[in-house]
């Protein structure tokens, strides 16, 4: 069994949900160089795509990776600089935001963003009774972001014409942008039914917006990706936070296990993982609590 | 006169600032290839005046009319291409550029690519014209004062003038150096340049000019020519007065010890350095220019990094580190430098005036009245003269602006007070204040050390002379020694004689 | 740049009323903006949206009280953004370690002069590099941006740190609370800022700052301390820093890597629009109160209407800030 | 004493072999981080990774010697990033726009022609409001910074914007190719500098650039014509963006609302660590080369080791920028 070297490149831990992805890869690469003796594994941060793609050079030229891993920080820009490593036959698996090209990984570990757009617009719609003012409060002008905006709006048109969803403004996956929008929403609405977040970082402003506005309206809050503090409120029954729906971050995890098991054994990964986005309520709660990660 | 136009015309010039009118209707003519001087006090207006000639400032009313024909200028620009070039009192070179790259500063030599090479060499000759010594690679930044001036007259000499206006050029210059650019200006006056000549020195105008205007007040006191006239008559006509002799009696010092320094040195700039002050004392420190002699008290007040065996302020040993340790001992200084390092230019007179003083003022919060009065007091102690008082003191001209430096530091009250160059750019009628302020200083029991390059002035002034050369101090002289023939020989190393024989006997 | 000045007719010659209504520049402008916001969506006005606005604007505005000193002296903090989140979280973790027990009001006290204590010390941090080892401000303090965020990242783990409940319910107040009717962090903000504006323009001290900012040259010469000013200037930054923090984490009750990320450019701005010339020498702190509110505006603005596709925002931002500069331009030489 | 070495005039009798040591501060930086890394990992010292390393430090070299120019002449400019990301994403959209088409040698000269078009124009803004408008450089291009990446936001719908594959072929060499051996963006790079340094400090324009920011008055007086040498600066420095930004499209293919973010922070901080100062006055293109390199370097060396935690990459950045700009102090005035 010869030696073999896994890069893992991911985005620094610049907000929440990066942060427990920094903190599953961490915990991985214990847990794999305890399991195969054999395997290095290198868990490399990047603070943008530019950065993220000389890592991933580096990784090959000096740290001499034979497998890589890797979540972009942005798909379009890292798909050539990935490609270049499969083309020096580093086996190459992509977390989460697909390449542009598909040809340029070995495998994909998908997150579900569309999925969760939809999911979260299935449980908006359904709650609401197909009826009532949303307002929505978006990520990072990103791909990932305008994925999961798109489905919620398709499921808003196709199921549920009757909710009508008042503005859409950025909130930047920061919980100070979301508290300043939302308390500008609540000026600017007087009657708001429900509040898609789109992300738990921005619930967390939100919800203090509307606590400080005393407002009875709003029926309920729903966030995303499953932070630890938010999942907890939906175990213990909060009044606004009745659910979540996942966006792992441990997704890393799992990516790092089907690439490690497939490079040490020599079989072959599955093409395509999907890390399916589900609906987190106060009867699953418990299975998605992970008290110890960051997030 | 004659059918010959004058080079230049002035008809009517009348400048206001805001509310204030300090040119009134000026007229008078300069005849073509001529030097003529432009005297007055300190704020008579000449130097704006000789701005509007060249471009800087325009008038409020009025004309300038050059060889027969009226001008107006949009900027120096205009001026300089009909050849009429300013040498400003106050620097106005890049500090960051080089001597070269300043004098040919907007002219440059060479094609696509600038031929330093080429304006290095005429730098270097311009220079040399003016005989300075000076590599034109060095930075402005690191130039002194009085090398400054120069490169700043080379830059005007490299300018083809045909009319040169020189706004108080020796102010800051030695006597040797006054006597090579009194040779270059004749020289050029031959060759058919017409001069400005602005100066305070009535010595020096009387031995130049050819023709003399005198302002009062912004207005036209006389204009006419230059022969027969004594510098006594000039002072005279610049004030409107008699003026009584120039310098006041020197007093006798006491046998205290106002200031003691033993052993100094300034690394790079004064050696083993020792001498005393007595309170009451007017002690003068002669030396040519680049002795030391600034660099000598900058390091004794801790502007730069020095050693010393010891310090005495009146008679206790002290340790001087820094400026305001020094005015907490009773020792102040007044910088040669008056832009560099003496006047917030950009700053009202008053938070100029109290700088040094605040804490007289806090209470805890500063009371401006109380910094308003003591500005309107020093105002007229000092005869600041100003059409307003909430100016910046960029707005003064320039004598009043070393009277405001001045005043700033006897703020503190202090009991040893060095100058370095304390009537640079001042009037006569001011520098005579100035004179009867050291002395009354001195006779009120205080210690005052000057550093002067006018020699009549430290003559007439002090009680004592030191004499630094090479940062050493060479010559001790007093009483029958107090000659320009003796200084002179000791500061250019003909003469030594011991003066650490001046030790406090122990 | 000293000798320029000379020749530039002062602008103290110009009739006064002139120059001072050319003074208001940025007051001109926000009200300019008040009017539009207002034309936009009525509700602008509510005495609710404001007092909102005025809260926000009071972070930013703290710091840029700060930071009017740091500039006028010179200078420039660009660390104060990662300042803030390190305050902030380093404060929470010693609150939570402190003490779940009890009400809590010892342990919050204690959390905040903690905060004050770290701002103050990394105020001295600075202002030592850069007075004593004079190293330029802008490297000092970018190199301690970094330093600052990345250490927090590594006591959160890359996650946040929040306040305990207990605690959280205890400290809240201080954000959400009202004295007289008005929020906490606005009077918090009004205190900073007149106790700014009295220590910039009547104490010695203050003194100092615009002298050295003027001309540090000149200043040494006037005997002042130049390196102990400085020093004080850096940590009254870093003060400020503590103090927006202080109201800050009673808000959201916790610190995230994400936490202040780009509060040096508004707050730079702030002072800026303001009127306060980046070269140093001379502002004012009420322009820096002007210009943080009305950069809050432009942000609470855009919230309340939808004329602009959402993309656009930035762009509106930007537009209004140039415009408001170019309306007080004109006095600067 | 510290202090009162900064009043000691270079004596032009200074011996100029010191001096010139003195002023090799960053160069030295630069060994030394070398020799530590070589320590490290003895693969740093590998013809492939320096190359790697030059490589990119190209494209923040190449704006930041642009950066040189706006910051000797007393200017700065906060926009390059977004500045960057708007040429990219607009080059990219005409590129598509005109063809998928054939070979697309000549679509992508027109991509380029139009990218620098796009600098030279968006610098050509920058300079008319500063010069002409008398806008403070900092408000202006925070103004613009905010209003070019809302513009390429608009574009890509929030989304990205990328090459298509054709042209995307067709492009690579560009950044992938070499040239004698030599990676082309490493050539541009030193072409760039050389250029850079031959305008800087053989032509008048060079001259009065440093004329301008040493003291604006003076230049005026010497018939400078300030205001057109000052638009000239920040159209260098948008051309410089350009450049830099076509050697970043191939290499990434595409342009985002997220590229170029703080890019402007690196460009001003290769300046500074190159040891021109930020008030302006002087510089040297080759210390900003040395600067961007040294940045690299940390990156590099980051990754090439394990010994520290990924959340304190940051810090360790950080204490190195503020260790060199130490170690090169002292010549400041
Ligand atoms: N920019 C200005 N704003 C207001 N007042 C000014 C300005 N410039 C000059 N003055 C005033 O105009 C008067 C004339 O000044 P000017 O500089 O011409 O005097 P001067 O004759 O050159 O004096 P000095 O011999 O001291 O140089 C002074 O009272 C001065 O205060
Ligand atoms: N050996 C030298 N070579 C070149 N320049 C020199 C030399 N010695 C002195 N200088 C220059 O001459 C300047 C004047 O020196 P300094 O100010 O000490 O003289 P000073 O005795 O105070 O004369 P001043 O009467 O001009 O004040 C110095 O700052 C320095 O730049
Ligand atoms: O960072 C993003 C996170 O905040 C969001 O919720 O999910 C996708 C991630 O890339
Ligand atoms: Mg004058
Ligand atoms: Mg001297």
């Amino acid at each position: 069994q010869t030696k073999q070297v896994m890069g893992v490149s991911i985005p620094s831990a610049d907000h929440g949900w990066t942060g427990g992805v920094v903190y599953w890869a961490n915990e991985t690469k214990k847990e794999l160089e305890k399991m195969y003796p054999n395997l290095t594994v290198i868990v490399k941060t990047a603070k943008d795509a530019n950065e993220q793609a000389n890592q991933i050079q580096d990784m090959y030229t000096v740290n001499k990776i034979n497998a890589l891993v890797i979540l972009p920080q942005e798909s379009a820009p890292l798909t050539r600089p990935v490609a270049n490593l499969k083309d020096k036959g580093v086996f190459t698996v992509v977390v989460d935001r697909a390449l542009t090209d598909p040809k340029a990984q070995d495998a994909y570990v998908a997150g579900d963003n569309p999925g969760l757009g939809r999911v979260s617009g299935e449980y908006v719609g359904k709650t609401l009774g197909g009826k009532g003012n949303v307002v929505v409060l978006r990520g990072i002008a990103t791909v990932i972001d305008n994925q999961r905006v798109d489905a919620f709006d398709k499921v808003m048109k196709e199921k549920y014409p009757g909710i009508k969803i008042l503005d859409r403004q950025y909130a930047n996956w920061n919980r100070d942008d979301g508290f300043k929008v939302m308390q500008d929403y609540l000026t600017r609405f007087p009657k708001i039914d429900a509040v898609w977040a789109q992300d738990d970082d921005i619930a967390v402003g939100v919800l203090k917006a509307i606590e400080q506005a005393g407002r009875k309206d709003i029926k309920f809050v729903l966030g995303g990706a499953g932070m630890k503090e938010m999942i907890k409120k939906v175990q213990d029954g909060d009044p606004l936070i009745t659910a979540d729906v996942t966006y792992p971050p441990n997704m890393i995890r799992d990516a790092m296990l089907l690439t490690a098991k497939s490079r040490m054994t020599k079989t072959a990964m599955p093409k395509t993982t999907i890390i399916p986005s589900v609906l987190v309520t106060k009867d699953n709660a418990a299975k998605f609590y992970f008290p110890k990660s960051p997030f | 006169m004659t059918a010959v136009p004058a080079a230049i015309a002035f008809r009517k010039v009348t400048k206001t600032f805001g509310p204030v009118e300090v040119l009134h209707g000026v007229t008078f003519d300069i005849g073509t290839a001529e030097i003529h001087a432009l005297i007055g006090e300190n704020g008579a207006g000449k130097s704006t005046l000789m701005k509007i000639l060249g471009g800087y400032q325009p008038q409020t009313s009025g004309e300038i009319v050059l060889t027969g024909q009226p001008v107006s200028w949009r900027s120096s620009r205009d001026a300089e291409a009909r050849g009429v070039v300013l040498i400003h009192q106050e620097f106005n070179l890049a500090d960051d550029l080089s001597v070269a790259q300043n004098i040919f500063l907007g002219r440059e030599l060479g094609g696509a690519f600038l031929n330093d090479a080429a304006m290095n060499q005429q730098a270097a000759a311009a220079l040399t014209r003016l005989d300075v010594q000076l590599d034109p690679r060095t930075r402005v930044r690191d130039l002194s004062v009085p090398q400054k001036q120069l490169v700043e007259i080379a830059k005007a000499l490299a300018r083809d003038a045909r009319v040169l206006v020189m706004d108080e050029p020796t102010a800051t210059l030695t006597v040797r150096e006054t006597e090579v650019l009194f040779a270059l200006i004749r020289r050029l006056r031959d060759d058919g340049v017409t001069v400005l000549y602005i100066s305070h020195k009535l010595g020096e105008v009387v031995e130049l000019a050819d023709s003399v205007t005198v302002l009062r007040d912004g207005e036209v006191v006389f204009s006419g020519p230059a022969a027969g006239k004594t510098p006594h008559d000039l002072a005279n006509l610049m004030v409107g007065r008699e003026l009584e002799e120039m310098f006041p009696d020197v007093g006798q010092p006491t046998q205290n010890e106002a200031l003691h320094v033993e052993g100094l040195e300034v690394p790079g700039w004064a050696h083993d350095i020792t001498f005393t002050l007595r309170a009451g004392e007017v002690l003068g420190f002669a030396g040519l220019v680049g002795s030391g002699r600034t660099e000598l008290f900058e390091g004794l007040l801790g502007l730069r990094r020095h050693t010393v065996r010891q310090v005495r302020v009146a008679g206790r040993p002290t340790r001087i580190d820094s400026p305001g340790k020094a005015a907490k001992a009773g020792v102040v200084y007044l910088s040669e430098d008056r832009k560099g390092k003496g006047l917030l230019v950009d700053f009202q007179l008053r938070p100029n005036l109290t700088l040094m003083t605040l804490e007289e003022y806090a209470r805890p919060l500063l009371n401006i009245g109380a910094e308003q009065r003591t500005l309107e007091g020093a105002v007229k102690t000092y005869g600041i003269r100003t059409g307003r008082l909430d100016v910046a003191a960029s707005a003064l001209s320039g004598g009043n602006q070393q009277k405001l430096a001045l005043a700033r530091i006897l703020e503190v009250n202090p009991d040893v007070i060095v100058l370095d160059e304390p009537t640079r750019g001042v009037d006569v009628g001011a520098k005579r204040e100035i004179y009867l302020l050291v002395q009354a200083l001195a006779a009120s029991g205080k210690g005052v050390i000057v550093i002067s390059s006018e020699l009549t002035e430290l003559l007439g002034l002090c009680q004592r002379l030191l004499v630094v050369r090479e940062g050493r101090i060479v010559g001790n002289l007093s009483g029958q020694e107090l000659t320009e023939q003796e200084v002179i020989q000791y500061a250019t190393g003909l003469k030594v004689n011991a003066p650490t024989l001046e030790a406090a006997p122990r | 740049m000293t000798e320029s000045r000379a020749e530039i007719p002062a602008r103290s010659t110009r009739p006064p009323l002139l120059s001072r209504l050319g003074s208001l520049g940025p007051l001109l402008g926000l009200l300019a903006l008040m009017i539009v916001a207002t034309a936009l969506n009525s509700d602008f006005l509510t005495v609710s949206n404001l007092s909102n606005v005025l809260t926000r604007a009071s972070f930013i505005g703290i710091i840029a009280v700060g930071a009017t000193f740091v500039i006028i002296s010179g200078g420039i903090d660009l660390s104060v953004g990662s300042m803030a989140a390190l305050i902030a979280g380093s404060m929470i973790l010693i609150m939570n370690a402190l003490g779940g027990d009890g009400g809590g009001g010892g342990v919050i006290a204690i959390g905040m002069l903690c905060a004050l204590a770290i701002g103050a010390g990394a105020g001295l941090l600075h202002g030592t590099f850069i007075a004593r080892g004079r190293i330029e401000p802008f490297i000092v303090t970018l190199g301690t941006l970094g330093i600052y965020r990345a250490v927090l990242t590594y006591l959160s783990e890359g996650g946040s740190i929040s306040l305990n409940n207990t605690l959280s319910d205890a400290y809240s107040p201080v954000y959400y609370g009202k004295l007289l009717g008005v929020p906490i962090p606005i009077v918090v903000f009004a205190v900073v800022a007149l106790l700014g504006g009295l220590i910039l323009n009547r104490t010695r001290y203050g003194r100092y700052v615009q002298a050295i900012g003027s001309n540090e040259q000149v200043a040494r010469y006037a005997a002042v301390d130049v390196n102990r000013v400085k020093v004080i200037t850096y940590m009254i930054q870093g003060i400020c820093v503590a103090l927006a923090t202080l109201l800050y984490v009673p808000r959201l009750g916790s610190a995230s890597p994400s936490t202040g990320i780009l509060w040096e450019l508004e707050a730079i701005a702030a002072v800026i629009i303001g009127g306060t010339a980046l070269k140093g020498g001379s502002g004012r702190i009420w322009g820096t109160v002007v210009g943080a509110m009305l950069l809050l505006s432009i942000e609470n603005v855009l919230n309340l209407t939808s004329i602009i596709s959402v993309y656009l925002n930035a762009a509106v931002q930007g537009v209004v800030i140039i415009v408001v500069a170019f309306l007080q331009r004109g006095k600067r030489s």
